[in-house]
């Protein structure tokens, strides 16, 4: 009771001799393995632990936006969801002409309607990122009160405006032939599309972790947002970094969307509000912007849910809750907090 | 007064005199931070009408003890204890309300609220009034009247109305120090008071500590590093090096003391002593 | 004097596209049927539209303004079940009729309701009857639906169904997964485990409001363990999205291929003309609910409410489903619905299901479950 | 001796600008008088809404403006008020009796919810906090709609009240000013004189030593700590005392609609609806929370009309006229917020009395 | 007063700088000639404007009205990354500290024309031995003079032609004040010119070249520093006090 909060935080061990902490890695085997019993069948468990992971990296693909804007500029962009939105829609229109290469065989004309998507989808979100930037959170960097507040006003005119330009109906948003169907080995199922969210959650993870840990980036950004001035005045355009991480977030946003909208095969405005709390979540429990934590935190959720929805699916309705306040009990911070690993 | 068993030869030993009554005290005082010692095992008395100066080179850990005293850092091992009561486990706010008063090296106000507010917050907190929840703070005069008082001491009562945040580098110092006695403490603790006032205000605040050290009541504690503060304030000298205590006693004789001449004031002790002699 | 009539919907919010539809629906309805003229017995018609956001608080106000304020003869509405129970009791209130489209809770012409609802669309009931008359034989079946009061419900509905209609199939599992759950996979593992070793055939029928988790369940190959999907019909813009599963069957209360008669061809060819697509469910709710509403104040000859309650109980009404009839007991509209499978070869983008029987009304046997 | 006392009753903190005043004196008076001035159904529902609004407001306010903390868990507490009176009077014959325990107990729940909430999540970075509170609202919502037995599910519920304020009661046998002294205007002058009363209470206590604190909390809470107040002490009453306000708000907003439900009480959507008045009025500022809850809902009520008459002129201009559609009214919502962000980052009161006002 | 300097030899030039904070009125016409390779001191009471003076100069408060070149160059329409990529180095009052970063980030930040270079980081440990013990420890957890040597290192880790040095001294212990004076004048020699806003007299007496004292937004002196340092009357009527009466 007595002790103040920020004799609490400067207690916290030194950042400097912390050595790499892979405790909450070890969280997930140690999840999956305490569930296998509980499962009992070992094919129902590998169909459920590979689903699981599997949706992870689609959640984290959905998160890593925000988490890199959370993380390095200290913004909680509650418009993150109508990014997510936009770029299913986007991406939607640009396939909706390419119906039969999609429908087609071959697998090459199957990949460019995928690339064709989520380029077109991550390019004009990013614009669309440069444009919020710009109008939205300029204003507000480091005033985290009216960054949420701004930030929601953002998001209900985003919204509309997506509702204007594409309705309100569902449009359909079919999945390429080769990304359809399931891999069946025995009684163990994983559907293709998972994989295909593995291959693109894993080249998300390793470029930003390279670009954040082999880069003066994050540092710079870092130090931008605690004292913009500072590093303008050690010779920085700030501002423009920023805008470039504003636009990359979004960008990852326009491709979080792109998957989600594969995943459900049809895209509506509902999209933009559905996965927020969860993608809030994990980035809460993964520690502020930490991509690491981010990571580990989207598999846990989607594992846990997973396990939860078998289990017991009463629980399946507050797993993510449950989830959340176990880990902040355990780390009060969430599970990396940024500059540790 | 004990002597720490570590304190080294050159270390000068104390001299004590006149008995006096201990207001607050440390015993094997440490705090780590991951693996290093920031205060490591301190333990010294302070006594009432008393006014000790902790000198030591940046980075000894003189803040972090006065974070320790004031219950912004909970030690890793040790006690502290005032009067009667053993205060290790409290809170910063409730030691303060027991009456330790500090203020804080880098300035730490509120920014949006007026100058007069931010004494006059402190002044209702030693009035323990802030629980009041139905009546009106504009019929509490006493309060601002208290403030107003404090600002004058301290030559801020001009500005009074000014929003905090747009103050000067060293009238924020000002504002800290009137925070301060607004609480009305029997043990202050000062931390480099005058770092970054303009040398026309030094004398100001050199003065009004002075004359709180002439109220046999208080206990005061300063760090600073402008000697010529230190020698015309000091009762007594602490001197901290590495989070250890190296020194402690006499003004004249802890100065003159090798350990603070290499340590503190230099390595070349001719060049200072020579400049010190010029102007003392 | 004008005739007016207020049209509450739920037109911003989640169900955005389903009030668009019924608007829609309602609107054509009423020109087709007063030949463009929108016109009753000679008095000008006049429809008030109120959006009611899906919130029910809003939805009893904007009826509370319709029938105090805007002093309209009769209204119309509304989307979302929650918003119609709500606005019940304010009919009651102010002694006026409220013709209930589309929302579907059985409570309205249930427990909930009073002499002064009417009601076009379908309830779940009439939904459950209908699927489980296309189960008549053995066979195991599970449920998967969402865990709410609607799920349950609406799982209480079909298994009631079932024995009402004599069906020997046996329930085998009931799965209650949480209404936000977007993956699948625990719960399709759950059911393939229950039913995978229950007699065949062994039928999984999904009771889900919002998009359908189908084309989910269907990647996860329940053909495996010899499980057949039977999906409820939903809007054909997710309808689209099942082509791959062809052959799956499911009941429906409207496809715009399905019935044959004057007034759909009508609405079909105009709505193709109009919006490029052709009508979906709710605009055929619309359209039937404006054609019940033409019929009542033609035949009662006065907007009277008295007169109008005398008029439609009982009253048999064309709509695009060809006749419905209002039930004295409860005012529900009684109604065919329809038995598909999803089309292997498609001629267009919206050609998507075929029929396999349009179930009569005596088959659909709905109990009256209201306190009259 | 009656300026003192209206000057006291408003804890001295009346605004500063004439024009502020003007319009604080236009609503209310409004206010007092929407039965007799307006007519028909929709003006008296808004007028009521309104005085909710202000109550859940500005005891959002509390916690936002003056403490600084975000809390999303504020629909909760409106929600437990709003289902607490209506569980009271849900039996056969509703009477006043069943209402007070109603929301007494609900006054009790909310407490302790706030208290545990609190101990458990004051003492996290502020952005925490609000996911937390997000959470266990969230969470809250799930349980109210899986208990559907005594909440009515995700559809809600409706109940009858005391026969006094009930629609079917009337006080005069013949209409006074024009309007008849029924069931309803009984009910909405309950509400309005609740409103004055519980307003007149927030303005005392954020003008007193105690909203001192609290301020004083917002702008720097670890010096708050160092001259001697125990911040988290302090944070859980305010919690505590915004979580009783918006206790008695739902209590009312359930009395007037006879209706509870999560959409309309628990969901986000009223969460952004406050957080759209607390920052359209001007945080930190109650009065704020009068000018912003008035200015809000007449627009949400009316926006759509006029909008419609835009829509209707503006036929040949179609990409405008699809902007201007009736539909979309919640996209200019939206733009007047981020605006009112930007250049009223302290609200319209803020902006008004740009003098002295009461944060500073 | 007569300058001996020709205008060329002035790294630095403001002329009738005024600036406007909000409504406030700071600045109120300053002009000042900072010559080339020279430490200039700039005194005056706590308000007097002095740290306004600074950021006015790097941009970061926008001059409402006159002229600042450097190098012969206006400098007052620049943007403050351009300002400082044409040479020119702040030390912030308030130091300015990135405190999530470790001291060896936040030099490496201010080596913006690629890595620190290893022999004048020596040079600087010489001066600040305390940035080699905690060069990989967040800045935010330094003390109070850590953290200043850390400001002083980052403004000198680079060369610059012209430091702007915002009260080095506060906060450091003495014997960091003289490594910080061997530092500033090994800085001079290598032709560094120096702004350095200061309240310890020792400091600037012994470094300063020339000395220009502000009041009230405005210079109300402006001389060599020896003669400021002789005057008594002088100093005690622009600075409230003499030198000597306190060290
Ligand atoms: N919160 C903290 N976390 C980690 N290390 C800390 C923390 N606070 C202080 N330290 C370390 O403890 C040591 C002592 O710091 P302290 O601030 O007490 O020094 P000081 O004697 O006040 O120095 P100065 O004269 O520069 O103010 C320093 O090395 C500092 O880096
Ligand atoms: N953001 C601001 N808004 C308005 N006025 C300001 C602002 N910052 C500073 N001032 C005012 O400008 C004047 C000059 O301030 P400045 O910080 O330049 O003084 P200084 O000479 O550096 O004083 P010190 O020695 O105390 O650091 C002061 O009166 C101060 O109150
Ligand atoms: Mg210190
Ligand atoms: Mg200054």
């Amino acid at each position: 009771m007595n002790t103040s909060v920020t004799a609490e935080a400067n207690t916290a061990p030194s950042l400097a001799l912390a050595k790499p902490d892979i405790k909450p890695l070890l969280l997930i085997p140690a999840i999956a393995l305490a569930a296998l019993p509980l499962v009992g069948s070992g094919s129902t468990w590998m169909t459920l632990t590979l689903a699981g992971l599997a949706m992870g990296m689609v959640i984290f693909i959905i998160a890593s936006g925000l988490t890199l804007i959370f993380g390095l500029m200290d913004v909680m962009n509650f418009a993150h969801g109508a990014f997510i939105a936009s770029g299913a829609f986007i991406a939607s229109m640009m396939v909706a002409p390419l119906l039969s290469w999609s429908e087609s065989e071959s697998i090459g004309l199957n990949i460019a309607v995928l690339a064709i998507a989520i380029l077109g989808a991550m390019l004009v979100t990013g614009i669309l990122g440069i444009i919020f930037e710009r109008v939205i959170i300029r204003p507000v960097y480091g005033q985290h009160l009216k960054q949420i507040l701004i930030t929601m006003g953002g998001m209900i005119v985003a919204e509309q405006l997506i509702t204007m330009i594409w309705g309100a109906e569902q449009i359909p948003f079919p999945l390429p032939q080769v990304l359809r169907g399931s891999i069946v080995l025995g009684e163990t199922l994983i559907e293709k599309y998972r994989l295909f969210a593995v291959v693109i959650g894993t080249v998300v993870l390793l470029s930003m972790l390279y670009v954040l840990n082999r880069t003066k980036l994050g540092l710079l950004i870092r130090a931008g947002v605690e004292n913009p001035e500072m590093v303008e005045s050690l010779g920085y355009r700030i501002r423009r970094l920023f805008i470039a991480v504003f636009a990359a977030g979004s960008a990852l946003a326009g491709l979080g969307g792109v998957m989600w909208g594969l995943y459900k095969e049809t895209v509506s405005t509902a999209m933009s509000g559905e996965l927020m709390v969860t993608v809030f979540i994990v980035v809460i429990i993964g520690g502020m912007g930490s991509v690491g934590g981010c990571f580990i935190s989207s598999l846990l959720l989607a594992l846990v849910a997973n396990y939860a929805g078998f289990l017991m699916p009463k629980l399946a309705l507050v797993s993510h809750i449950l989830l959340m306040i176990m880990i902040l009990v355990w780390r009060p911070s969430g599970l990396y907090t940024p500059g540790k690993n | 007064m004990i002597a720490p068993q570590f304190a080294t030869a050159q270390a000068v030993t104390v001299v004590e005199n006149k008995p006096k009554q201990v207001t607050l005290s440390s015993r094997d005082l440490s705090i780590r931070f991951g693996g290093h010692i920031a205060v490591n095992q301190v333990s010294a008395d302070f006594h009432a009408g008393e006014l000790t100066v902790i000198v030591g080179p940046n980075g000894a850990g003189k803040t972090t003890y006065f974070n320790l005293l004031s219950g912004q850092l909970m030690a890793s091992t040790g006690q502290i204890r005032l009067g009667e009561h053993d205060i290790t486990q409290l809170g910063a706010a409730a030691r303060t309300q027991m009456g330790i008063g500090r203020g804080f090296q880098l300035t730490n106000l509120f920014p949006h609220l007026s100058v007069l507010e931010n004494v006059r917050l402190a002044a209702q907190s030693r009035a323990n009034k802030g629980f009041r929840l139905f009546s009106i703070w504009s019929d509490h005069a006493e309060l601002i009247e208290r403030a107003e008082a404090c600002l004058q001491q301290v030559s801020l009562y001009h500005r009074r109305h000014e929003q905090t945040a747009i103050l000067s580098h060293g009238d924020k110092r000002k504002l800290e120090v009137a925070l301060m006695l607004a609480l009305e403490p029997d043990i202050l603790m000062f931390d480099e008071p005058t770092a970054g006032m303009s040398v026309d205000e030094v004398p100001v605040i050199i003065n009004l500590i002075q004359a709180i050290k002439q109220d046999q009541q208080k206990t005061v504690l300063l760090v600073e590093h402008k000697m010529d503060v230190v020698r015309s304030l000091a009762d007594r000298i602490i001197v901290l090096q590495d989070g250890c205590l190296v020194a402690d006693g006499d003004p004249s004789a802890v100065m003159a003391s090798d350990a603070v001449q290499q340590a503190y004031l230099g390595k070349r002790p001719n060049v200072i002593t020579t400049r010190e002699h010029d102007h003392a | 004097q004008d005739l007016k009539i207020a049209l509450i919907t739920g037109k911003t919010g989640v169900l955005e596209s389903y009030a668009k539809e019924t608007e829609t629906g309602f609107m054509m309805g009423l020109e087709y049927l007063t030949g463009g003229k929108m016109e009753i017995n000679g008095r000008k018609l006049k429809v008030i539209i109120k959006d009611d956001q899906s919130k029910p608080d809003i939805a009893r106000t904007l009826l509370a303004e319709a029938y105090g304020d805007d002093k309209v003869d009769l209204a119309v509405g509304t989307t979302s079940s929650g918003a119609a129970l709500a606005m019940l009791p304010v009919a009651a209130e102010y002694k006026k009729i409220l013709l209930v489209e589309p929302a579907v809770a059985d409570a309205i012409t249930g427990d909930k309701w009073n002499r002064y609802i009417f009601r076009t669309s379908r309830n779940s009931m009439q939904d459950g009857l209908a699927a489980a008359s296309t189960i008549k034989g053995g066979g195991s079946i599970a449920f998967l639906t969402q865990d709410n009061a609607f799920g349950r419900d609406a799982v209480k509905a079909a298994k009631e169904s079932l024995t009402m209609v004599g069906s020997k199939a046996n329930v085998a599992h009931e799965e209650y997964a949480a209404p936000n759950t977007t993956d699948f996979t625990a719960a399709a593992q759950r059911i393939f485990e229950a039913l995978k070793n229950k007699p065949e055939p062994r039928v999984l029928q999904i009771v889900w409001a919002g998009p359908n988790p189908m084309s989910k369940l269907a990647e996860m190959k329940p053909e495996r363990f010899g499980i057949a999907l039977a999906p409820g019909g939903n809007i054909l813009p997710i309808m689209k999205t099942w082509k791959a599963y062809a052959g799956t069957q499911g009941t429906i209360f409207y496809y715009y291929d399905f019935p044959k008669n004057k007034m759909n061809d009508w609405l079909v060819a105009e709505h193709n003309k109009r919006y490029k697509a052709p009508p979906d469910m709710f605009t055929a709710g619309g359209f039937s609910a404006a054609s019940a509403v033409y019929t009542a104040l033609s035949k009662a000859k006065s907007s009277d409410t008295e007169k109008l309650i005398t008029a439609m109980e009982g009253m048999e009404f064309d709509t695009p489903k060809g006749k419905m009839n209002f039930r004295k007991e409860d005012h529900q509209a009684l109604q065919v619905m329809y038995h598909f499978k999803i089309k292997k070869e498609q001629k267009n983008e919206w050609d998507l299901l075929e029929l396999v029987r349009e179930i009569p009304v005596t088959d659909i046997p709905v109990p009256v479950k209201n306190k009259r | 001796m009656l300026s003192t006392l209206c000057r006291r009753s408003l804890s001295n903190s009346l605004p500063h600008s004439r024009l502020l005043n003007l319009l604080l004196l236009a609503v209310v008076l409004g206010l007092a008088l929407a039965p007799f001035i307006t007519s028909g159904a929709r003006p008296l529902n808004t007028a009521a809404t309104i005085c909710v609004y202000i109550v859940l407001v500005g005891s959002y306010d509390l916690l936002l403006g003056y403490t600084g903390i975000v809390s999303f868990a504020h629909t909760m507490f409106f929600g437990i008020g709003a289902y607490g009176l209506s569980l009271g009077l849900s039996s056969d014959n509703p009477n006043w009796a069943g209402a007070a325990t109603g929301i007494l107990l609900a006054v009790l729940l909310s407490l302790t919810l706030a208290l545990i909430i609190g101990l458990f999540a004051l003492r996290v970075r502020a952005i925490f906090y609000s996911m937390i509170t997000l959470a266990v609202a969230s969470s809250f919502a799930v349980l109210a709609s899986q208990l559907s037995d005594i909440t009515g599910g995700e559809d809600g519920k409706t109940f009858s009240v005391p026969e006094l304020i009930s629609p079917a009661y009337e006080l005069f046998s013949s209409p006074i000013f024009g309007r008849q002294i029924d069931g309803k205007v009984i009910c909405y002058y309950l509400l309005f004189f609740s409103a004055v009363v519980l307003f007149l209470l927030m303005l005392r206590i954020v003008n007193s030593p105690f909203g001192r604190v609290l301020q004083a909390i917002r702008e720097n809470e670890f010096r708050a700590e160092a001259i001697g107040y125990r911040t988290v002490l302090y944070k859980i009453a305010a919690n505590c005392i915004a979580a009783v306000l918006a206790t008695l708000a739902g209590a009312m907003m359930a009395l007037w609609l006879k209706y509870v439900g999560p959409k309309t009480m628990l969901s986000f959507e009223v969460m952004t609806d406050i957080l759209l008045i607390v920052v359209i009025g001007g945080m930190g500022s109650l009065y704020g929370s009068i000018i912003g809850a008035a200015l809000f809902l007449v627009l949400q009520n009316y926006l759509k009309t006029l909008m419609t008459q835009a829509n209707e002129s503006l036929i040949d201009l179609p990409w405008l006229a699809q902007a201007l559609h009736p539909d979309r009214w919640l996209f200019w919502l939206g733009i007047l917020f981020v605006l009112s962000v930007y250049f009223f980052p302290t609200g319209i009161v803020g902006k008004l009395n740009r003098s002295k006002t009461v944060g500073h | 007063m007569i300058m001996p300097n020709t205008p060329h030899d002035f790294i630095l030039q403001l002329s009738g700088v005024h600036t406007h904070i909000g409504e406030y009125h700071i600045l109120q016409g300053v002009d000042l000639q900072i010559p080339r390779g020279e430490l200039f001191v700039l005194l005056g009471r706590n308000g007097a404007g002095k740290s306004t003076c600074l950021r006015t100069i790097m941009g970061l408060w926008k001059a409402s009205q006159g002229r600042i070149q450097f190098k012969q160059q206006d400098i007052h329409t620049l943007a403050t990354p351009d300002i400082a990529r044409r040479g020119i180095a702040y030390v912030t009052e308030n130091m300015g500290i990135f405190s999530a970063l470790s001291v060896k980030e936040n030099l490496s930040l201010a080596a913006i024309n690629g890595a620190i270079d290893t022999s004048r980081l020596e040079w600087i440990f010489g001066f600040f031995p305390a940035l080699k013990k905690f060069w990989n420890y967040p800045a935010g957890n330094l003390s109070g003079g850590q953290k200043q040597m850390v400001a002083i290192a980052r403004a000198i880790i680079e060369p610059r032609e012209l430091l702007l040095v915002d009260e080095p001294s506060k906060g450091l212990s003495p014997a960091i004040v003289h490594n910080l004076m061997d530092a500033f004048r090994e800085l001079k020699a290598s032709q560094t010119s120096i702004i350095l806003v200061e309240q310890n007299f020792n400091f600037v007496r012994e470094l300063g070249d020339q000395v220009a004292v502000m009041d009230d937004g405005r210079i109300v002196h402006h001389g060599q520093m020896q003669a400021l340092a002789k005057d008594q009357d002088l100093q005690t009527r622009l600075l409230g006090l003499s030198m000597d009466s306190h060290q």
